[in-house]
C-alpha cells in the first residue's frame, strides 16, 4: 500500500509539472526557433531595436490574449475583444478630452467602462444562456456600433491630455536604467500579465475559473454560484479590454473608432498557440504572452526578411498550425 | 398505501410503527416527479433516521437516483413534501440542501478534470488566506491528505482527476462527500467501480460516520453490501414506493422479489464446457509500464475471465487488443493469423468487440437515440445504394433489441442520456451484440446494473458462449468473475501473475494472485 | 413628393468617408433634399455593397450615388437602376460604363504622382524610399500605389523603391514601417497612401526618432499636427467635402433635366506647413 | 402498463418532433415576425423586387452556412469558409479565363478544389489533432494569401465565359414561370440545401457527421473509422464554399480576390440562429437557411428603414443575441 501511495504520488508529482510547465516551455521553445531562425536569416532583425520594436507590436494582442484566456480557460470563448478595445478607447476620449476629466479617473473610468460591458456580456451568457460564441458576436458587434456612435465616427485625440502618452509609447523605466529603452507600454503588457497570472492561479477568482471551464455542471452541483463567477469572468475579460484601449489609444494619440475588427481572431490564436485550451479548464498566462510573442515575431520576421504580403499571409497561416502542431506533440512526449 | 400515507401525514413525530423515540432526520411524502415521457416518481415516501445506513433498492430506471437527486435539490418534485427535522422545506438547489447538512455522491461523477484531488474536494469551500482571495494551497492538501487517509486509499491530493481512472476518480467524489461532514448522506452506487479492498474501507468509513449521528442513503445493486452495512431497506419499483423493511431479518430473496415482482433462479458456477479452437491470441504484449509482457490465449466457446484489483491493466489489455491505444510491441493472433490492429475500426473488422468500462465517455453517444447507439457499429449493414440509411429497418432491430433486452425506454428514439444508468449500459450491450462479432471484451459489464438485470446479462453471455462467441469479461466484482468464467486470468501491475480454473477456483486464489508484486529493484 | 437620394459609399467608418458625409449632407440641407450615406465594413465585401445598392434601389429613390468598389463588377445592378429610371451619379472611383451621368473624383493616380514628386523632391531625388499602401486590391489602393511607383520609374531613376507594405489600421501600418525601417536602414523617404496608413507612419517615425522623409495621404487631425511638428513633410489631400458636395449637386441638376460633364475632377491638392494656413487649402482639409 | 406505454409513446412521439422540427419553426417564427415588422414599419420593404433583392443578399451566407453546419455538427468549427469561398472563385477564374476551359469544367474543378482544400484542413485536424478553430484559422489565412496569389491581387474578371451569368444573376426560372424572377443563385442555394439535408438525415454520411459530433471517443470505440469521416465533413465543406464562390464571383462577374473575410462569422450565427448547437450533434440544414434570412432580412430591412449605419451595426447585434435568445426560449418551453 505505501508503495502504491509513493508511486502514484510520485506519477501525479511530474503530471502536474507536465502539464503547467512544460506547457510553457514548448511555446518557449518555438519562440526561441523563430527568434533564432530570423536571427540568421533575416539582416537586422536581431537589434535591440527590432527587439522594442517587436515588443511594442505585442503589447495590444498580448494583452487581449490575457483577456481572452479568462474567458477561454473559464470554456467560453470572447469575440469581442477587438471592438471593446477600441470602444473604450473612444469611452477614454470622451472622458478625458470631451469632459476633460483627470488622467487617473479616464483610466479608471474607461476601465471599469469595459469591465461593465463585459459583464453585460456574461450575464446575457449566464442568464439568458446564449452560446459564449454567440453573445460574444453580438457584443462584438455592439461594440463596434457605440464606438462609432459615442465618437461620431471621427478619432478622438488626446492632445489636451499630455501625459496620455505615459500610457504606451514613452519609456518611464528608460529614466530609471538609462538604456532599456522599454516602452511603457510592453511593461503594462507584463504587469497585466503578472496579475492575472496570480489571479489565476492563486486566489479564489482563478480557482472558480478553472472549475468552470473544467465541468461547470460538477461545480454547479458543488454549489458554487456558477452564473456570478461566469458574469465576472467576462467582466475581467472587458476590463483588460479597456486596458488594451488605452494603449493601442495612447499609442495613436487618438482613440480610432474603426480599429479592432479582426483582433479577436489574433488573440485567440496567441492564446492557444500559448497552450490554452479551447475547450476550457487548461491554460497559463505566461503561455499566452508568448504566444502573442511567436506571432509578432513572425510578422515581424517575415516583414524584415522583405516577404511579399501575400506570402506572408500564408506562411502566418501555416505557422499558427505548426506551432500548435509542435505544442501538441511535444506535450503528449513530455 | 393509501392508508398508510394517510396515517403518517398525522403527527410530525410520528414515524409510523417504529418504536425508538428517535427523531426523524429526512421525511419525504407523496413525491411526485415526471420527466417527458416517464412518470419517474409516483406517491413516493422515504425516512431517514440519524445513526442509521438506509438502503435504497430497486432494479434500473426504479427512479432511486431522481428520488436522491430531489432531496439533495437537483431537481423540484411535481409534487410532496420534505421535511428536515420535521420541519417542511423546499431545496431550490444544491445549496439549500448542503445548508441543511444534505450532502451526495452522485451516480455518474461529476469531477472538474483539470483540477486536482485537493481541489476537487473543497471546491466551493476552500481555505483562504491573505484578505481572503487567495487560496491556502497548503492547507487545502494537507485536508484532502486527511480525508484519504481516513478513507486509507493512497492517492495524491495533488494529482489531476483526469489522469486518474474511473475507480480513484469515484474514491475521490466520496472522499468530496465525507468532507462536507454532512449529516445526511446519500450514496448513489459509490461503489460500482471499486474492488473488495477498497469496499471495505468505505464500509469502515460509514461505520464511523453511524456512529457519529449521521444518516446515509445508500443506492448499490450488490446484495451482500446490503447485508453487510443497511439498517433499514427501502425499495421501488417502476417510480413507486414498494415497502419498507429491516435489513437484518429480512431474506435476500424478499427484497429481490420485491424488486423485480417475481422470483430469480438460483445463481450456479460456470460449467467446464469449452472448444479447443483458440480464436484469439496475444503474445508478449507491451505498453509502458501500464502492459508488461502479457500473453493468453482464448478458445471458441469460452468465457475468460479477467479478475485484479484496480489498475492492475486490464482495461489498458483490453483497449491495446481492440486497437484503441497503441501498442510498443506484441502479435495478435485472430484465428491463428497474425493481425495488425492500429484502430478499433481494425479490431471490428477482424471480428473483436470491446464494450468500455466508461460508458458515458465511451461506450454511449449520449445526444443520439437509442435507436442509433444500438445501430451504430452495424449502420454499413443497414444501407440502400451505398449510402441512404434503411431508418424503419434500424428501428426495427433497435425496438427488437430493447425487448430482448428489457430497456426501459418511452420508445427507440428516445436520446439515451435520459435513460438510467443500467439502462444505458444494456443499450451498449445491445449494440455489441447487434454487431455479431466472434470475440466479445466486456470491461465491467454489470456495472451499475440491478439483479434482475445483471442475472439476464449473465444468461445472455453463457448463451453466447453456447454460440461459440468468444468472450473476455473484465470485472472487479469476484462473484461475477467465479460465477462467469471457464478459465480466469489474474492480473497485478501490467502483468499476468497467473490462470485459473473457473471449475475450482476460489477468491482467496484470485486474492492472492492479484497482488503478487514482481519483485523489481 | 420628398426627394431622396441614398448615397453608397465605399466605407463609412473612416475620416475620409465621413468628411464626403458631412459634404454631402451639407448639400442636402442647402438643396433642401433628404440623402442617407452608407457602405459596406470593409472595402473587400463587393457583393455587400451590391445589397446595399439593391435595397437602395428597392426604395424607388429620384437619385443614386455610388462609389464603386469594383468599376465592373457591379455594372449589372446599376443597370437594373437605370432601368427603373435613377439617375446614377458615380464619385470617389468610377464605373466601366456609361450609366452614371457623371462622376465626382479624385484623379488618384495623377495626386499620388504628386507625392512622389513632392517625396523625391525632399530626398534630393536620389536614393532608397519605400511606401505602405492601405489596400492590396481596391481601385483607390491599387491606383495611388501605382501612381506613386509608376511616377518614380518614370521621373526619377536613382531612386529605388526597397519596399512595398501593405496595412490599413494605423496601429498594424506603425509596426509595419518600423520592421520596413529596420531591414532598410539606409531609407530616405515613405510614403502612406491614406489616413489611417499615415497615421501609422508618423507614429513609427516619432517611436523610432527617424528624421526621414514622410509624406501622407488624405487628411485629419493627427496627420496635420504631425505635419506641423515635422514628422511628416506634408500630404496630398483630396476635396472629400467637395466630393459630397457635387455628388448631391449633380444629383439635384440631374433630377431637374440639366446636362452634367462626363467627369467633375474634385481635385487634389499638396499641402505642408508652408500652405497649411491658405484658406483655399484649409478649406478641404478636415480633423 | 399498456396504458403508461401508449401514453408515453404518444408523447414520445412529439418529442421527436420537437428536438427537429419545432426548432426550424422558431427560427421560422422569429423571422416571420421580422418580416411582419419590416413589412409595417419600413415602406418599400414589401416589393417583389426588395424580397429578390433579400434572397440574393442571403444566397452567399446561406451557402456559406450550409458548409459550416456540416462541420459544426460533427463537433468542429470552419473559420476558413469565407476565404475558402474566395479562394475558389479565384480558381474558378483561373481556369475559365486564363485556361479558357469549357464552363462544366470551370465549375466542377473550382468546387472539387474547394473539396480538396478542405480536406487538408480535415486532414489535419484528423491526424495532426489540431483543434478545428485552430486549424481552420490557419486555413483562412492560407487560402487568403493564395487567392492573393494566384490571382496577383487583381480581380479576374468572367468577360470571355459570357454563360458565367447563369450561375447566380440570371432567373432562368423566369423562362419557364413568367414573373417569378428568382435568381439562379437564389435557386442554386435552395438545390444545395435541399441536398445538404438529404444528405445530413437520410445517408450514411449525415449519420455519421451527427455520431462524430455527439461522441466522437465513442464512435471511434464502435469501430467507425473517425478520421476519414472528419476529413469528408471538412470536404464537404471546402466543396460547398466551391459552390459560394461560384455563385458571388457570377454575381459580380469578377473573382475579387480580397473578398471574404469576415464572411465565416455571418455564416457561423445563421447556423446558431438557426438552431444548430456549437457542441456538435445537433443541427439542421433547414434551420440554417431561415437563419441566414433573418439575418438578411434584418439588415436590408434596417437599411430600407433608413437606419444609421453605426445603429444599424448595433441593432444587428443585439437581434442576433435575441433571435438565439427566443429560439432558446421556446425550445425549452416545446
Ligand atoms: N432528466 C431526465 N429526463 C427524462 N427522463 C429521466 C431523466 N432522469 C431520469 N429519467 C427517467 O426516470 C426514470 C428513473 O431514473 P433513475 O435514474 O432515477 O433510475 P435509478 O433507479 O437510479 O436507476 P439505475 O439503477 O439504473 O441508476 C428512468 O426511466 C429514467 O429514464
Ligand atoms: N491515478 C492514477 N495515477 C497514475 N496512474 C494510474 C492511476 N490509475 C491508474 N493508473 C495506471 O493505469 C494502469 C492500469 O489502469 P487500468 O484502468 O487498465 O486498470 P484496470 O485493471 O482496468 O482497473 P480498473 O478498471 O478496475 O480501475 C496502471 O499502469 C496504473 O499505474
Ligand atoms: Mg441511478
Ligand atoms: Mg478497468
Amino acid at each position: 500500500m505505501t508503495d502504491t501511495t509513493l508511486k502514484t504520488s510520485g506519477w501525479g508529482g511530474s503530471r502536474l509539472f507536465t502539464t503547467a510547465t512544460v506547457q510553457k516551455a514548448v511555446a518557449f521553445v518555438v519562440l526561441i526557433a523563430l527568434l533564432a531562425f530570423f536571427g540568421l536569416f533575416a539582416p537586422n532583425f536581431a537589434t535591440w531595436s527590432n527587439m522594442v520594436g517587436i515588443m511594442q507590436a505585442t503589447a495590444v494582442n498580448g494583452v487581449l490574449g490575457v483577456a481572452v484566456t479568462f474567458v477561454i480557460i473559464s470554456g467560453g470563448i470572447d469575440l469581442s475583444i477587438g471592438t471593446m478595445m477600441t470602444l473604450t478607447a473612444v469611452v477614454a476620449g470622451l472622458l478625458l478630452t470631451n469632459l476633460g476629466m483627470p488622467l487617473p479617473l479616464g483610466i479608471i473610468g474607461a476601465i471599469l467602462f469595459g469591465a461593465f460591458m463585459g459583464s453585460i456580456s456574461g450575464a446575457v451568457i449566464a442568464y439568458m444562456k446564449i452560446p459564449p460564441f454567440i453573445a460574444t458576436l453580438g457584443m462584438m458587434q455592439i461594440a463596434r456600433g457605440l464606438a462609432l456612435v459615442f465618437s461620431g465616427a471621427t478619432p478622438i485625440y488626446f492632445n489636451d491630455t499630455p501625459n496620455y502618452g505615459l500610457l504606451s509609447p514613452v519609456s518611464s523605466i528608460s529614466a530609471l536604467i538609462p538604456g532599456l529603452e522599454i516602452p511603457n507600454g510592453v511593461l503594462i503588457m507584463f504587469a497585466v500579465a503578472a496579475v492575472s497570472s496570480i489571479v489565476l492561479t492563486r486566489t479564489i477568482v482563478g480557482r472558480m475559473i478553472f472549475a468552470l471551464g473544467s465541468n461547470e455542471e460538477a461545480a454547479r452541483l458543488s454549489g458554487i454560484k456558477v452564473n456570478r463567477w461566469k458574469i465576472l469572468t467576462y467582466a475581467i475579460s472587458g476590463g483588460i479590454c479597456g486596458v488594451a484601449g488605452l494603449i493601442v489609444s495612447a499609442r495613436l494619440n487618438s482613440a480610432q473608432p474603426a480599429l479592432g475588427l479582426g483582433y479577436e481572431l489574433d488573440a485567440i490564436a496567441a492564446a492557444v498557440i500559448g497552450g490554452t485550451s479551447l475547450s476550457g479548464g487548461r491554460g497559463t498566462v505566461t503561455g499566452t504572452i508568448i504566444g502573442a510573442f511567436i506571432m509578432s515575431v513572425l510578422t515581424n520576421g517575415l516583414r524584415v526578411m522583405g516577404v511579399q504580403e501575400e506570402w506572408k499571409i500564408v506562411v502566418t497561416g501555416a505557422i499558427i498550425i505548426v506551432a500548435v502542431f509542435i505544442d501538441i506533440v511535444l506535450r503528449r512526449k513530455a | 398505501m393509501a392508508k398508510e400515507a394517510d396515517d403518517r401525514a398525522g403527527e410530525e413525530n410520528v414515524t409510523g410503527a417504529q418504536p425508538e423515540a428517535l427523531p426523524t432526520l429526512v421525511d419525504m411524502r407523496g413525491i411526485e416527479k415526471s420527466f417527458p415521457g416517464v412518470r419517474a416518481l409516483q406517491n413516493v415516501r422515504f425516512d431517514l433516521r440519524p445513526g442509521e445506513v438506509h438502503a435504497l433498492m430497486g432494479e434500473n430506471g426504479a427512479g432511486k437516483s431522481t428520488l436522491m437527486k430531489i432531496l439533495t435539490g437537483v431537481y423540484q418534485p411535481d409534487g410532496g413534501e420534505i421535511r428536515v427535522d420535521g420541519r417542511p422545506v423546499t431545496l431550490r438547489d444544491p445549496q439549500a440542501a448542503q445548508a441543511l447538512g444534505i450532502s451526495i455522491i452522485h451516480q455518474e461523477l461529476y469531477l472538474m478534470n483539470h483540477l486536482t484531488a485537493a481541489q476537487n474536494i473543497f471546491i466551493g469551500r476552500e481555505p483562504r488566506k491573505g484578505f481572503g482571495i487567495f487560496v491556502d494551497e497548503a492547507k487545502l492538501r494537507r485536508d484532502a491528505a486527511a480525508i484519504f487517509r481516513r478513507m486509507r486509499v493512497g492517492i495524491d491530493p495533488a494529482a489531476e482527476v483526469g489522469h486518474m481512472t474511473v475507480a480513484r476518480q469515484q474514491l475521490v467524489e466520496i472522499a468530496k462527500a465525507l468532507s462536507y461532514d454532512a449529516r445526511v448522506l446519500v450514496m448513489d452506487e459509490p461503489t460500482s467501480a471499486l474492488n473488495e479492498t477498497e469496499v471495505e474501507h468505505l464500509f469502515t468509513v460509514i461505520d464511523d460516520l453511524k456512529a457519529n449521528g449521521a444518516g446515509i442513503v445508500y443506492i448499490t445493486h450488490k446484495m451482500d453490501e446490503v447485508k453487510r452495512i443497511a439498517d433499514r431497506v427501502t425499495v421501488m419499483r417502476d417510480g413507486q414506493y414498494i415497502d419498507t423493511l429491516p435489513a437484518a431479518t429480512t431474506p435476500m430473496a424478499t427484497i429481490i422479489q420485491m424488486m423485480v415482482g417475481r422470483e430469480l433462479a438460483d445463481q450456479h458456477r460456470a460449467t467446464g464446457r469449452r472448444a479447443e479452437e483458440e480464436v484469439l491470441r496475444v503474445t508478449r504484449l507491451n505498453r509502458g509500464d501500464a502492459i508488461r509482457d502479457v500473453s493468453f490465449a482464448l478458445h471458441k466457446g469460452e468465457i475468460l475471465g479477467f479478475a485484479g484489483l484496480m489498475g492492475a491493466g486490464r482495461t489498458e489489455v483490453a483497449r491495446a487488443i481492440f486497437g484503441a491505444d497503441p501498442i510498443d510491441s506484441g502479435e495478435i493472433r485472430v484465428h491463428g493469423r497474425p493481425r495488425r490492429i492500429a484502430s478499433p475500426a481494425d479490431a471490428v473488422a477482424n471480428g473483436i468487440a470491446y464494450l468500455s468500462e466508461d460508458r458515458k465517455h465511451f461506450g454511449l453517444v449520449t445526444g443520439m437515440s437509442v435507436r442509433d447507439n444500438v445501430t451504430m457499429a452495424s449502420w454499413g449493414r443497414f444501407m440502400s445504394g451505398g449510402l441512404f440509411m434503411r431508418d424503419g429497418a434500424l428501428g426495427d432491430v433497435a425496438k427488437d433489441y430493447v425487448r430482448r433486452l428489457k430497456v426501459k425506454t418511452p420508445h427507440v428514439h428516445q436520446e439515451t442520456r435520459l435513460l438510467s444508468g443500467g439502462n444505458q449500459q444494456k443499450v451498449v450491450i445491445a449494440k455489441w451484440l447487434l454487431r455479431d462479432c466472434d470475440i466479445l471484451i466486456f470491461d465491467e459489464p454489470t456495472r451499475g446494473i440491478d439483479v434482475g438485470a445483471k442475472a439476464e446479462i449473465y444468461r445472455l453471455l453463457e448463451d453466447l458462449a453456447a454460440q461459440g462467441k468468444a468472450i473476455i469479461v473484465i470485472s472487479s466484482e469476484l462473484p461475477e468473475v467465479l460465477r462467469l468464467s471457464h478459465r480466469i486470468a489474474v492480473m497485478c501491475e501490467g502483468r499476468i501473475t497467473g490462470e485459473l480454473d473457473g471449475r475450482t477456483a476460489t477468491q482467496e486464489d484470485i486474492m492472492t494472485l492479484a497482488t503478487q508484486r514482481a519483485e523489481a529493484a | 413628393q420628398e426627394t431622396y437620394f441614398p448615397i453608397i459609399a465605399k466605407g463609412f467608418s473612416h475620416q475620409f468617408w465621413q468628411a464626403v458625409k458631412a459634404g454631402a449632407e451639407e448639400a442636402a440641407t442647402r438643396n433642401g433634399v433628404t440623402i442617407t450615406f452608407e457602405g459596406p465594413n470593409t472595402e473587400a465585401e463587393i457583393d455587400r455593397q451590391t445589397d446595399i445598392l439593391n435595397a437602395a434601389i428597392a426604395k424607388a429613390p429620384q437619385g443614386l450615388g455610388f462609389a464603386a468598389l469594383d468599376s465592373q463588377a457591379q455594372v449589372p445592378a446599376l443597370q437594373q437602376a437605370a432601368d427603373a429610371g435613377i439617375p446614377i451619379v458615380a464619385f470617389d472611383s468610377g464605373v466601366e460604363s456609361d450609366l452614371p451621368l457623371t462622376t465626382c473624383s479624385t484623379d488618384n493616380i495623377a495626386a499620388a504622382a504628386a507625392a512622389a514628386d513632392a517625396l523625391a523632391k525632399a530626398i534630393g531625388e536620389e536614393g532608397q524610399i519605400a511606401a505602405v499602401i492601405h489596400d492590396q486590391t481596391s481601385a483607390t489602393g491599387i491606383g495611388r500605389r501605382d501612381g506613386f511607383l509608376n511616377r518614380i520609374a518614370e521621373a526619377y531613376p536613382n531612386i529605388e523603391v526597397v519596399d512595398v507594405q501593405y496595412a490599413n489600421d494605423a496601429l498594424k501600418a506603425a509596426d509595419n514601417v518600423k520592421a520596413m525601417l529596420q531591414a532598410n536602414p539606409d531609407i530616405k523617404g515613405i510614403f502612406a497612401s491614406n489616413e489611417g496608413s499615415a497615421i501609422g507612419l508618423s507614429v513609427a517615425l516619432r517611436e523610432t526618432g527617424s528624421d526621414i522623409v514622410g509624406v501622407g495621404f488624405d487628411s485629419g487631425r493627427t496627420q496635420k499636427d504631425a505635419i506641423m511638428d515635422g514628422t511628416l513633410l506634408g500630404a496630398i489631400t483630396q476635396n472629400p467635402v467637395g466630393i459630397g458636395q457635387c455628388v448631391v449637386d449633380s444629383l439635384v441638376k440631374a433630377t431637374k433635366g440639366e446636362e452634367l460633364p462626363e467627369v467633375i475632377d474634385t481635385g487634389f491638392y499638396w499641402y505642408d506647413q508652408s500652405n497649411m494656413a491658405d484658406p483655399t487649402i484649409a478649406a478641404v482639409l478636415y480633423d
